[in-house]
This record gives C-alpha cells, structure tokens and sequence, in this order.
C-alpha cells in the first residue's frame, strides 16, 4: 500500500494517492456526443486526467446533466494548512455553569438576534433557549448566562442598543441564509454599526450558521464563529473563557 | 372567530374589492416604485376617515358625483386630479344602487375569467383526475423569466404542480409590486404580470403535454385576498393559504389575518382555486415527533374556516409533512403513521404532503435517499399532492440539475409503487395504529381546550408552536377596522359567504 | 444426482482431502508462481494411473513405506524427493488403517478449530441473533492490504458482513494460489494467507465494536472445495456455493461441480459456515420479471443438496435480487411480492437478497433511490442479509466513499423501518398475491418437467438462464473420475453425508 | 435573462453564466476544520471560486468526505469541438432489412465477441441475439445478417480465425470491464493480431461498452464505436451504409 503524501494530500477513491474525485454538472445544451465530448475536455482543461463521462441525461428543457468522474495529481501542503480552531474544551453544562459562579462571579451577559432579513431563527433558539439542541440545554437553562434573544428580522441598530441597555458582554448573530453572500454581507453590517458608534471592543461577537467557520468570523472581526452541529456548551465554554481573560483571569 | 369577521373589514380586503372592479393599475412613485391605485384609493378614503363605510361606497360616490366610467375615474386617480376620500357625498341611495352593480358585474367578469380557464382545463388531460399523488416542486431564482425556464424544465420532467416561491420580505409588504420583476431574495415577487408571464407559459408547455399544469403561489402575509383576486384573475390553481400562519410565523395581527383570509378564501371557493394550508411549519420550530397533536388540530381549523368560506373539501389540500429526525429508531413507522392517519381523518382532500427539510444536511446524496422514503410513504397513503425534496435542500434555493434529479427519484417511486396503498393492510393494535391513535387523542384534548377558552385566547397563551400573539398586537393591526353602521358590503353575499 | 456423487470423485475434492491432513504448503515453479502441495500429490498419484484407490489411500501408504512423519513427507514432496504415485504398496489393511488414523485426526484438529472460533464469537454480540437483516459489503481493490482498510471502514459503518471478490480469472485456476497477493483484476485473490490477514483485521475491528464480523468468500470454480476447506480453518463464516452456478455461468463440468460441491457443503456444515447460494445470477441474463420461476426451482435444488450434506436450513442463504427495470409500472409491488413470498417459502434460512445492479447506471444519485428502495423492501420482508447496493454500481468497483454512503442509507432505512414486518399484512387476493402465487405456480410446474427428465437432462436442455450444458462437457471435465471398487474415503462417513 | 455564450460554455447551475458545479471526494485524514479548510483551499487552488464546503462527514476508518459546490468561469468553446458522429438515420429493422437484401443482395456476415477476461455479455447480446434489446430485435433475428457470436473470454486469434472462416464483412467485439484501462488494452489488442496477419483492412471493425465513444473507436482503428443506450438497428444500419460504401454504391 502506498504511503499517504502529507505535502501533497490529494483525494482518496480505493488506492492511497488515486487522486479519485466526482463532479457533476448541467451544460444549456441538449445531450449530444458533441456535448459530451465538450464536458470531457472541459474537465481535462481544469486539469483534471482520466475523465471518465459516467453519465449523461436531458434535464427538462433538454439540457445536458454530467456526472464524471476524474483524478488529480494537484494537491493541497496539509502540512501548512493554516486553520484557527476553536480550542474550547468540552464541559458539561454543570461544570460549566460552577466555574462561571466562582471563577466570574456573576452571570455572563448575553444579546443574541438574526439580524437583516433573515427570520430562520432555529439555529440561534438551539443555542439561547432553554431547550438547546439535542440534549445539550440552552444558555437560558444556566445560571451563569443572562439570556436575551430578540428573534428574527432584527436591525444592527436595535441589536446594538438593546445589548447596551442589557449591558451585555456579548452579541450572538445568526446567519443562516447565504444566498448571494448576503451572510457576509449582514456580517460586516454589524461591524459597521459598532464601529460608528465607537464600539467595536465594547461586546465579545459571536456569529452561528451553517456556512460560517470560525476563520471566516474571525476575519470579519468576530470573536468566534460556530458552524454546523455547535451545541450551546460550546458556546457557553467559550464565553466563560473569553470572560476570565476579559477579567485577566487568564492571558 | 365567525363574528370577528362580520364586525371587522381591515385595508386589505378594501383594496381587493377595488382590483375585483378592474382598478389594478399603479402609480409610479420616487425611486420608480410602482404603487398601486387599490393602495392610493384607500388611503384616501382612510384619510378622510371614511373607510367605516367601506370603499366600495366611495367608489360608486365618486362615479355617480364625477359622472364618468371607471376607467375615467382611475385615469384621475393616478393623475392626482381627484382624491376619492373627499368627492361629495352623494343620495345614499343612488350610491348603494351603483356599488351594488358595480360588485354584480365585477363578480360576473370574475366568474367569466374562471369559466373561460375551465375551458382551457378541458381541452387537456387532468393528472388531479387520473392519479394521486400530484407531483409539487418550487421554482425561486428571483428573476420570472429564469423561473420560466425552470419551471418548464419541471413540468418536462414531469411535475404536475409549479409553486412559484416568492421573495422573502414580500409577506410583510402591505401592497403588491407590480410588473415583471427580476430580482428577488429567495424568490421571485408576486405580481399580477409575473403571475401571467408564468401562467402562460405553463399553459403552453402543458399544451404540448397535453396535460394540465398547475400553478401556484401564497395568498399570506398583509396581502392576502389581494393576492387571492389576483390569482384567481390570472388562472392560478392554488395558493398557500392557512389560518394560522400569519399570525404565528410573521407576527401579524389576528383579526388581520382572520378577515383577510375570509375573503381570500371566498374568492378561491369561487374561482376553484385549492387552499393549501401551511401546518408543515409546526414541525420546523419543534420536535416533529411531538407537533402531531398540534398539526391535526390545525388541520381540523382550517378545515372549519375554509368551510365558512364556502370551500368544498376537494379545494383544501390541507398541509403535513415529513419532518422527523431520520436517525429516530422506527422514524420510517411513526411517519408512516402520521401519513395514513391524516389520510382516513380527512379522505376527500387532496393532502399536501411536504418531505423532510429540517434535518437535511449537505449530505446531498442521503438527502436523496431520506426524499426516496417520503415519495414512498406519500403514494403508499394516497396523499393529494407530493412537494417533493430536493437532494440540495440544506445548501442553496433548487439548481435546475436538483429538480431533475427530484422528479426522476419521485417518478420512479410513485409508478413503481401504483396501487400499493390497496395492496397492504395495517395491524389494529400495532405500533403504527397506536401511534396514530396517540397523536389523535391529543389533538381532540388539544381542540377541547382551545373550545374551552376561544381561539384568540388559545393563540395569545402560546398553544400553537410555543408563540404568544396578543389579539390586539402584530403587524397590519392599524389596517383594521369595525365596519361602521352604514358598511357596505355585497361582495359576501354575492359569494356565498357562511358567516 | 445422490448417486452420481457416490460414484464420482475429483481432483478437486481429492486435493481437499490431502489439505484436510495439513498439506497446505506449495512450492515455487518458474517465474516465481507457488504451486500446492496437494496439487503436486495428486498430479504424482494421478499420473501413476492409481487416483481410483483416492489419494488418502496413497498418503497413507507412502506414510507407512517411508515409516516417517507426515511433515517430513511433505518435505520430501516439496524437495522433489518422492513421488507419492510411484511408492511401493503396503498391505492393504494397515494402509487402511492408518488412512482411517489420519482422516480422524483431521477431522478432529478442524473441529478444534471450529470450537476455538467458536469461543471468539461467543465474547460479542452476534447481529445475526439480534435483527434482521445483516448489512453486507464487497470489497474488491485486488490488494489485500488496502481491502483491509476497506473492510475496517465498511466495519465501521455499520457493515455486518464483509465479502472479499475473487480475481476474475481465479474460479478457473485448478489450484489456489499461496500468500497474501497485492495485484488482482475486479477483485483479490482467494488464498488461505488472505483469508487470514482478512479474518485477524474483522476480528480486531470487531472487538473494538464488540460485534462479531462475518467474512465471506467464494466456493466456486474449480476449486471449491478446497476453499471451503481453507475457509473453515481460517474461520470464514459464509461461502458463495451454488448447485448450478459454475455449471451455467462459467461453463464448468456438471459432474466435477456436483461432486465438488457435495463435499464442500460437508465441509460448511461441520463448520458452521453459512452457504450463500447464486440465483441473483439468472436476472441479469434474462427479464427478472420472467425469471422468477427459475429463481425459486434453484433455490429448492440448492436446499435439497444442501440437506444431502447435512446443513441445516439456518446455514443455507438462500439468494435471490431485486433486478428488475425500474421503469416498469408497479416494479416495486413486483419486488415485494417476490421478495415476501421467498421469506414465507424459506422461513428459516437466512436469505440472501441482492441490491438492484442491472438496470443501474451512471446516475449515482438515481442508483441511490433505487438502493434505497431495495433496502427498505430487504428491509420490511424480512431478509437475513442485504447485499447492499453501491451509487456507482455502474461505473466502477466501489471507492471507500461509495461504500460509506451505502451503509448510510441502509442503516437509515433499516433502523427507521424495524418492526415493519410485523405491522403490515397483505391483501389476498391483491396484485402481489397473485403475482406471487403464479411464480410458484411456475416453479412447481419447472420442477415437475425437471423430475420427469431429471436434473442433468434439464441442464443439457437449456431448462435454466437459456444455457445448455452437456454431462461431458466443460472445463474441469478431465479431472472426474469414477472411483475404483478399493477406493478409499472415510471422510464422508465421518462428516455425516447423508449420500 | 443572460444569454448562452457558447465560446466559453460553462455549467449552468440556476442562472445563465453562473458556472456552478458539485463535487465530493475524500481525503484520507480525520474530519476537522483543518480538513475542510484543506479541501477548500485545494478547490480554489484547482481554479474554482465561491468555493461552499456543504458537507463533511467521518467515513469508517476516520478519514474526512466532503461534498462541495463552487463555480468556475473556464468554460469550453464549443463550437469549436470536434466530435465524429455516427451519422446513421434511424430505421426499423424490417426497412434495413429490405434495403440491405434489395441493394447489397445478400446477408451481411459477423461474428462477435468478448475478448479477454471480460464475460460481460450481456450488451454483446442485445446487438447480436435474437432477443435484442429493449424491444429493438438482435441482428440474428434479420435476414439481412448471417451472425455468430462466440460468447465471453475469446482469445483475438480465435475470434480472427473465425472471422476468416465465416468469410465475415465485419467483427464486434464488446469491452464492459474498463479497470485500468483495459477495454483500452483489449481494443489494441484485437487491431494487433490484425495488422501482423495483414488483416487490418479485411474486416469492418466495430467495438461497443459503456465506456467506448464513438471517437475512441476511431482512434483506436475501428470504424465505429457503440455505447450506452445503442440500439441494434443502430448498429445494423451502420453495417449497412458501411456495406454499400464497400462495394462501391455509396462513397
Ligand atoms: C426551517 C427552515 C425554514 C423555516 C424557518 C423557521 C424558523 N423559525 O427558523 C421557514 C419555513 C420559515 C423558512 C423560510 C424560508 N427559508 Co428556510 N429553511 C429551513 C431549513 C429547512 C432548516 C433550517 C434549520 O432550522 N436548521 C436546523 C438548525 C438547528 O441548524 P442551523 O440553523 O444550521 O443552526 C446550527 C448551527 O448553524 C449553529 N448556529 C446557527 N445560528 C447560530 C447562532 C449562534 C450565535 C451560534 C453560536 C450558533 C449558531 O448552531 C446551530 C445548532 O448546531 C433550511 C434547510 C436546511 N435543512 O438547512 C431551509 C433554508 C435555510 N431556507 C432557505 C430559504 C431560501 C428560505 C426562504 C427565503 C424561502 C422563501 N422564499 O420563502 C424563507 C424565508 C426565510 C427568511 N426570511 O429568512 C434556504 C436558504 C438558501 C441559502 N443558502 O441561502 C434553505 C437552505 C433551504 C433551501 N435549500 O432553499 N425556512
Ligand atoms: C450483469 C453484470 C455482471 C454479470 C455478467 C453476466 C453476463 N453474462 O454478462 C456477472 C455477475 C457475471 C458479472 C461479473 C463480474 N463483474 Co460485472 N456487472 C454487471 C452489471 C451489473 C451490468 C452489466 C450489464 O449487463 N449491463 C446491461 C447492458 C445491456 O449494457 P452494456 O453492457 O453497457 O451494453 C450496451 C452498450 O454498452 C452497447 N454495447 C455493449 N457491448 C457492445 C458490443 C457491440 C458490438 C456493440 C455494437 C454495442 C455494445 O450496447 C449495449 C446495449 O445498449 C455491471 C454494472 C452496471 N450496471 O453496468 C457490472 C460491472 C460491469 N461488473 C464489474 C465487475 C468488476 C465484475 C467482476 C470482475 C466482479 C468479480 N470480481 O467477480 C465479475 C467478473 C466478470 C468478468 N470476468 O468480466 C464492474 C466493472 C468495473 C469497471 N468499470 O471495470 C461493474 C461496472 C460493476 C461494478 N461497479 O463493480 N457482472
Ligand atoms: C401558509 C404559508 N404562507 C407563506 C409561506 C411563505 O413564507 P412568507 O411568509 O415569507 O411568504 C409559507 C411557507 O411555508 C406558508 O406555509
Ligand atoms: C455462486 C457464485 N460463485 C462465484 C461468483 C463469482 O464469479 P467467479 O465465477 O468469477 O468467481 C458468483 C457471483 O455472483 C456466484 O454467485
């Protein structure tokens, strides 16, 4: 068996180091030998090598559907792929919740929101409300956290304020529809507002959604971002370190 | 609930009695809005404080003062040159005598579009005839023209109903845009032009099929009958249209929502037009496998408003769905129960069954497989309609290449499975029977409480999806008003309204 | 055919003999290929003109003339010291005497073997005593290092038994290769070294699942008996085995296969290995709608030889497969009356049933409805394994993530549909009775018109997948020979033949 | 609506233009956001953009895959693809049949075949018995052809010499395995045999699998080649014209 090539790390089919992939993808032409042939050398042109055309059907209209399967010699340096992560530990909600107590002394303070036109406000409800998602509780449930969830469709401006009126320690946002990266978009709105009103430092920013990954959040100036299956533990971790270095509990 | 609407007309139900007269032009506004006349007319004459007597009244007012046509009288409108809420009031009875045949001849004309729809119908194959379940997919790129194309791609593949999806802030517009629109967020707008373009075109791709196609659209939010006029005027074939949604999921006013969706429903009665009901929505925010009480129950409403409204059972195809974790141990029998009971509780809808959403993930390809047991246990129990999954649900709004991939994953199971729901018996004291005895019995508990208390209180308490609505809070509240001693109002009558 | 088999030997099944007493080992010939031992024995005796006595006999004597061990014949062997067809006859008593010495000591050391894999099961859960059906899985990279990987990962998907494909040209080799082999097309090598670096890795991803793993393999060709022989001692737990698979399919004497066959079954019995009979085969030759009649008469003959070797009904795997064209009209009541009925004709044999793979084609997400489909149909009626399907069933043999996503999706749909047996029952006078009843109907009147003609007639006439096959002919043929009246074989008495 | 711009045709996901296209593979380490962060990297690396990681999973032993979708604006030009056709009309089998009797006035004959290890005969039978395929009848069934198929793992000398011996016009060899390429290997192989006995020329030569293209054919030195969903009147038609070409009705 070949040995895997961690400088070069390229995808896996049935053999170390096949470089095996499959795409699939509709050309606005009728299916044709023509039209396959055009897929195929596309595919080559990408750089792909042993372009297998697996097949081919009309999608209504009569245009043509691919499913092709290639390999690559181009791969990645996993090596010196540079990724933040998010280091939290997994405790559980007592545990957290005791060290809060002692070690903060009060309870975090939070406001979280969709914010812009976004109104699917499951995702936030799993981590803010009492209930929390797939039997982990939601920060509601602790008595370390203050807990304010403003729902859906709610402006940077009303978020702001509200969090400032709660004196919160921290914003949570929601940003579950991504279609033409309207995610980012209302992302940097938030920013903006803060950064107007001089307050960019004032709250520790999270951001959730199933598009979001802890790099991107921490490019656009958040704290941290939570992706996909995050648990309200998660989070509440996070806060409560975030809180201690806030308090110089730690560096 | 019944009094509610005799006693409330609200300025959405007022603007669709103006575009029942023909009054569906627009205005153009700063930054190219488009406003609609129906939009103008009554704020005027809730500007002048004489909405009481509804502004149907105005109207024939302002004809019989001005002595012209409709048309005359629109023209001014939109060039300002006359403001409905102040014309003089003329003899009260002259001017009941006008709206009266102002109303007899706009329902007329309505009745006229519809019969010369049915005649189109008939020239074709009607697959709500031959078969069940019918096939639903959604279009929702934004542009009308692209969702032209797509939606024929559909029917080519052999969908049977298009669900045009609307852009998402549009429930909360209290006006309809108007013309072809091509930019939208998560949907295309709903407007009279756009509703056209798409008929048309289904109407022409149906032709050569030689089936019939339908289309539809969502009669929700502030604009509600609006839309139903709108709908039924330009031939469509359902809407979604349901009790509750309103009021729970987008926070609009409850008597809003209650007399507006009177009227919309009057009109689809009239029109033939099918209500589908939005209890799909229940399983979105909770735990679907405990939501079941509070779907029936639902189910059981919309049933009794839309019979108010005059709606024959085979016009609602009232709402469930396919919502439960697939990782559930015997997910496949608890759904398969909630299918079937729904199915015996309510034989002649036309159920509208929705696939698994929630708990899609970007795994497209076991998205594929958990659509493939929904198609299954959707033509096994005989539901109406069948608004199939898309492989892509957790990533992006359908890919032309992801409602191909649907329809041949429904088209396979629904053929290869004809016939099965007659083949196979249930156990009487199996896990399956008794789970649907269960979700029954709850709901019947759940339905004796709300009798108990009355349906607005039910709502404001939160039994329905965990959310408290207030009777006098939410969006639209302001467009209600308690119709004045002097209302007039023929239009219930004339459509064969129950309340 | 009881008596065909009496009458008959092989080479095969003397080679299996001589690998019973412990000759496993092989010797390198030109370019490096390793030749058995028991191949070079029997050449040896078979050459001398003296295989009617069997080849037992010949051991026995060479024993008893060189007055040595048996390891040190093998040496001899392998040194090309002695030519076991050439060394002088001892008495005839004392060679049958210490024949009858080492078969009993064979048999005795496999059953210890048997008894000690016996013991590793009972520290972990047994699927096969828990539910219905097992998850199966082929691996087939022609590595048997990188099948390892394969078989852990399938393992740690769910999977319950792993199948290792042969090498294609392997089922007509007339010997079995040696070691553990890195190269091999469609598939990898059956030898008894592969067999054991297999069974060690399930056995370790076993206990960490505290599951026991299943390892399956075929019995086939020219050499089935001798792999159900190493099977055995290497703990295999199923074998591919059929009673006319070789016959039709790959054209090999049906004599030669008969006898092969009646001794690798002894073989399976005493070792408690599941036989896993071939009838998916006459569907993708002909119409799986058509074929069905053929299916169950197989499935009858393999379980009467499967008697006449003394295996109970709980080790014969019966096999059959959902092959029929997706696009046909009610294909899916089509399978599930097949798929019903065979459970209630075999109710105790842990049936085989096969994924769809004909009608598969580069559609991956279309061939993952269709396996979706077969999973819940394997799933619902009961079957004691599922072959699972692959989305690239028609592209290429499966990569690691094909195998994955198979495993998801049966593991969905058979968790999700547990019970659902039992819930359902069927009409009686339906389109899946009758479809049912008149492939039985079929099936009897088949078996009838073979019992007149008997079975080899049957086959010379082209009654199974349209093939003719005469007595004499095929591949293999030379190496039957009607044993001679001092032949000597004690093996058959001692496993309990009931021929 | 954009238009089609057919000298950079790109795939079409929801909009014309938009280049959209989905892919998955695996990569032999364990699930992390340093693996999705690897595998985005490696897609954009490979020239795509708006590059969404929609999934990632753990499969069996731990290693990560993921499905992906992203876009692409390197298209093909496609009017500028080159692709032999296989002109043929399509008939009914009693038309070719007539017209193969009336203008080349007798049979047609060939012998098929599986060469090398491949016993996939299923497709070879559907041209040539009988039977046909999907209502569509074999060529043994017209009277315009005189047929022998050898059946599965033929040696190319023995299928050449029965050729010879049948006095055949043409050979069909079906190749369904294509494991490292060795339909490739197996078609070269028959062409081989032929052109060290001289024989390149004698026979029409045509070969059908999933995998074969007409233009692979070509490439390879046959006359044709069939794929999925080929139909025996195809190829019969095919026979026919190339027939009438040979003894000179038709240039
Ligand atoms: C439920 C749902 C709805 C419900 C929402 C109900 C509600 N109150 O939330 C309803 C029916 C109202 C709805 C409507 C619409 N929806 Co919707 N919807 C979904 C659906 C099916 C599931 C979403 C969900 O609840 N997931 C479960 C939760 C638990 O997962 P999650 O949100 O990812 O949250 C987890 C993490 O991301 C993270 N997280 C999320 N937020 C936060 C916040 C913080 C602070 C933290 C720490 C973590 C965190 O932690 C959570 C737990 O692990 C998805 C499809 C899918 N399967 O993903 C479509 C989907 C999101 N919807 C979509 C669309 C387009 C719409 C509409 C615009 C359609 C229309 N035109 O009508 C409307 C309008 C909504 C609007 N204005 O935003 C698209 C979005 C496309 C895109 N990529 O942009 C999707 C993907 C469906 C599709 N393929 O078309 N929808
Ligand atoms: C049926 C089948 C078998 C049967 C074959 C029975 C038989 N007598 O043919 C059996 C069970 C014996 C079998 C065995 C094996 N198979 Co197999 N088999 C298949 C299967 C399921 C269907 C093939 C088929 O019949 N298709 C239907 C016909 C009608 O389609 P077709 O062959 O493409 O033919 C059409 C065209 O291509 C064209 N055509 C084809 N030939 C010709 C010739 C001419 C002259 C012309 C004009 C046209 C033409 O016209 C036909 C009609 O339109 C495929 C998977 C699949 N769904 O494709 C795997 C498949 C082909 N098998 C495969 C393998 C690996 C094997 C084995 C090696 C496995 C093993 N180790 O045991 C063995 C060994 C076989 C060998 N020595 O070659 C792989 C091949 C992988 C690859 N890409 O290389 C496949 C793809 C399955 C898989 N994913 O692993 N198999
Ligand atoms: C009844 C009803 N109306 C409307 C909608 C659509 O949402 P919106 O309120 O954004 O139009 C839904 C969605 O499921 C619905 O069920
Ligand atoms: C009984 C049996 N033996 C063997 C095989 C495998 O083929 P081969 O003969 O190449 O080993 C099969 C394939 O399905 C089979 O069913």
């Amino acid at each position: 068996m070949n040995e895997i090539d961690f400088n070069n790390l390229v995808p896996y089919g049935d053999t170390t180091g096949d470089g095996a992939l499959q795409l699939s993808f509709t050309f606005p032409v009728e299916p044709s030998p023509k039209a396959q042939e055009a897929a195929a050398q596309m595919v080559r042109d990408w750089g792909f090598s042993d372009v297998k055309v697996a097949h081919m059907s009309s999608v209504g209209v009569g245009y043509a559907f691919f499913v092709i399967f290639c390999r690559t010699l181009k791969g990645i340096n996993f090596e010196k792929v540079q990724v933040p992560e998010l280091t939290g530990q997994r405790l559980n909600y007592k545990e957290i919740d005791k060290r809060i107590l002692e070690e903060i002394g009060r309870p975090i303070r939070v406001v979280g929101a969709n914010t812009g036109f976004d109104a699917h406000t499951v995702g936030l409800d799993a981590i803010l409300n009492m209930k929390g998602f797939d039997g982990d509780v939601g920060l509601e449930r602790y008595k370390g956290f203050y807990t304010v969830n403003m729902g859906s469709q709610v402006l940077p401006a009303e978020l702001i304020d509200r969090a400032l009126k709660e004196k919160a320690d921290a914003i949570l946002i929601s940003k579950i529809v991504t279609q033409k990266d309207i995610h980012i978009a209302d992302m940097k709105d938030v920013i903006l507002h803060l950064r107007k009103r001089g307050l960019e430092k004032r709250f520790i920013l999270i951001v959730g959604g199933p598009r979001v990954t802890h790099k991107l959040a921490l490019e656009m100036g958040y704290d941290a971002g939570f992706s996909i299956g995050s648990y309200p533990s998660d989070v509440a971790y996070f806060l409560y370190e975030r809180m201690r270095e806030r308090i110089g509990k730690k560096k | 609930m019944a009094s509610l609407v005799r006693e409330h007309s609200t300025v959405g139900v007022e603007r669709t009695y103006l575009r029942l007269l023909g009054l569906n032009s627009a205005k153009e506004q700063d930054e190219g809005l488009l406003y609609p006349t129906s939009n103008l007319v009554v704020d005027q004459v809730e500007r002048a404080g004489r909405l009481e007597e509804g502004s149907l009244y105005w109207i024939a007012n302002a004809l019989l003062a001005r002595n012209c046509s409709l048309g005359d009288l629109e023209a001014a409108v939109l060039a300002g040159k006359v403001d409905i809420g102040t014309v003089a009031a003329e003899p009260r009875a002259a001017v009941l005598k006008m709206g009266t045949r102002l109303a007899r001849e706009a329902v007329g004309a309505l009745r006229a579009r519809v019969k010369s729809r049915a005649k189109i119908k008939k020239g074709l194959k009607d697959p709500a005839k031959l078969k069940r379940p019918l096939l639903y997919q959604i279009v929702a790129t934004g542009n009308i023209y692209e969702d032209v194309l797509q939606a024929k791609s559909a029917v080519l593949d052999g969908i049977e109903i298009v669900a045009v999806i609307r852009s998402t802030a549009q429930s909360l517009l209290d006006y309809i845009p108007q013309g072809a629109t091509t930019e939208g967020f998560g949907g295309t707008y709903a407007t009279q032009e756009n509703f056209r373009i798409m008929r048309e075109a289904l109407d022409e791709v149906g032709a050569q099929q030689k089936k019939y196609i339908r289309l539809t659209n969502y009669a929700s939010g502030l604009c509600m009958a609006e839309i139903s006029l709108l709908a039924s005027i330009e031939g469509l074939d359902c809407l979604l249209n349901d009790a509750m949604y309103g009021i729970l999921f987008r926070d609009i006013n409850p008597i809003r929502t209650l007399v507006d969706q009177h009227f919309s429903r009057l009109l689809c009665a009239q029109s033939g037009i099918w209500i589908m009901t939005g209890e799909d929505n229940y399983m979105k925010t909770t735990d679907a496998v405990k939501s079941g009480d509070s779907v029936l129950a639902s189910e059981f409403i919309n049933e009794r408003t839309a019979l108010n409204a005059g709606l024959p059972t085979s016009q609602m195809a009232l709402g469930h769905a396919m919502e439960m974790n697939p990782q559930y141990d015997k997910v496949i029998l608890m759904e398969l129960a909630r299918a079937q009971m729904t199915r015996q509780i309510f034989p002649d809808s036309p159920l509208k069954y929705m696939c698994n959403t929630k708990y899609k993930t970007g795994d497209i390809f076991m998205s594929n497989v958990v659509d493939a047991v929904f198609n299954l246990l959707g033509a096994f129990t005989n539901q109406g309609v069948l608004l199939l999954g898309m492989p892509t649900e957790a990533v992006h709004t359908p890919w032309l290449s992801d409602r191909s991939m649907s329809a041949r994953n429904a088209q396979y199971i629904v053929n290869g499975s004809a016939g099965m729901g007659s083949e196979l018996g249930y156990r009487s004291d199996g896990f399956i029977a008794t789970f649907a005895q269960n979700v029954l019995d709850d709901a019947v508990r759940l339905l004796e409480k709300i009798e108990k208390i009355g349906f607005l209180k039910a709502i404001e308490r939160g039994y329905f999806a965990d959310v408290k609505r207030p009777t006098s809070g939410g969006k639209g509240a302001k467009g209600v008003f308690k119709m004045g001693p002097k209302y007039f109002n023929p239009f219930y009558e004339m459509m064969g309204s129950r309340i």
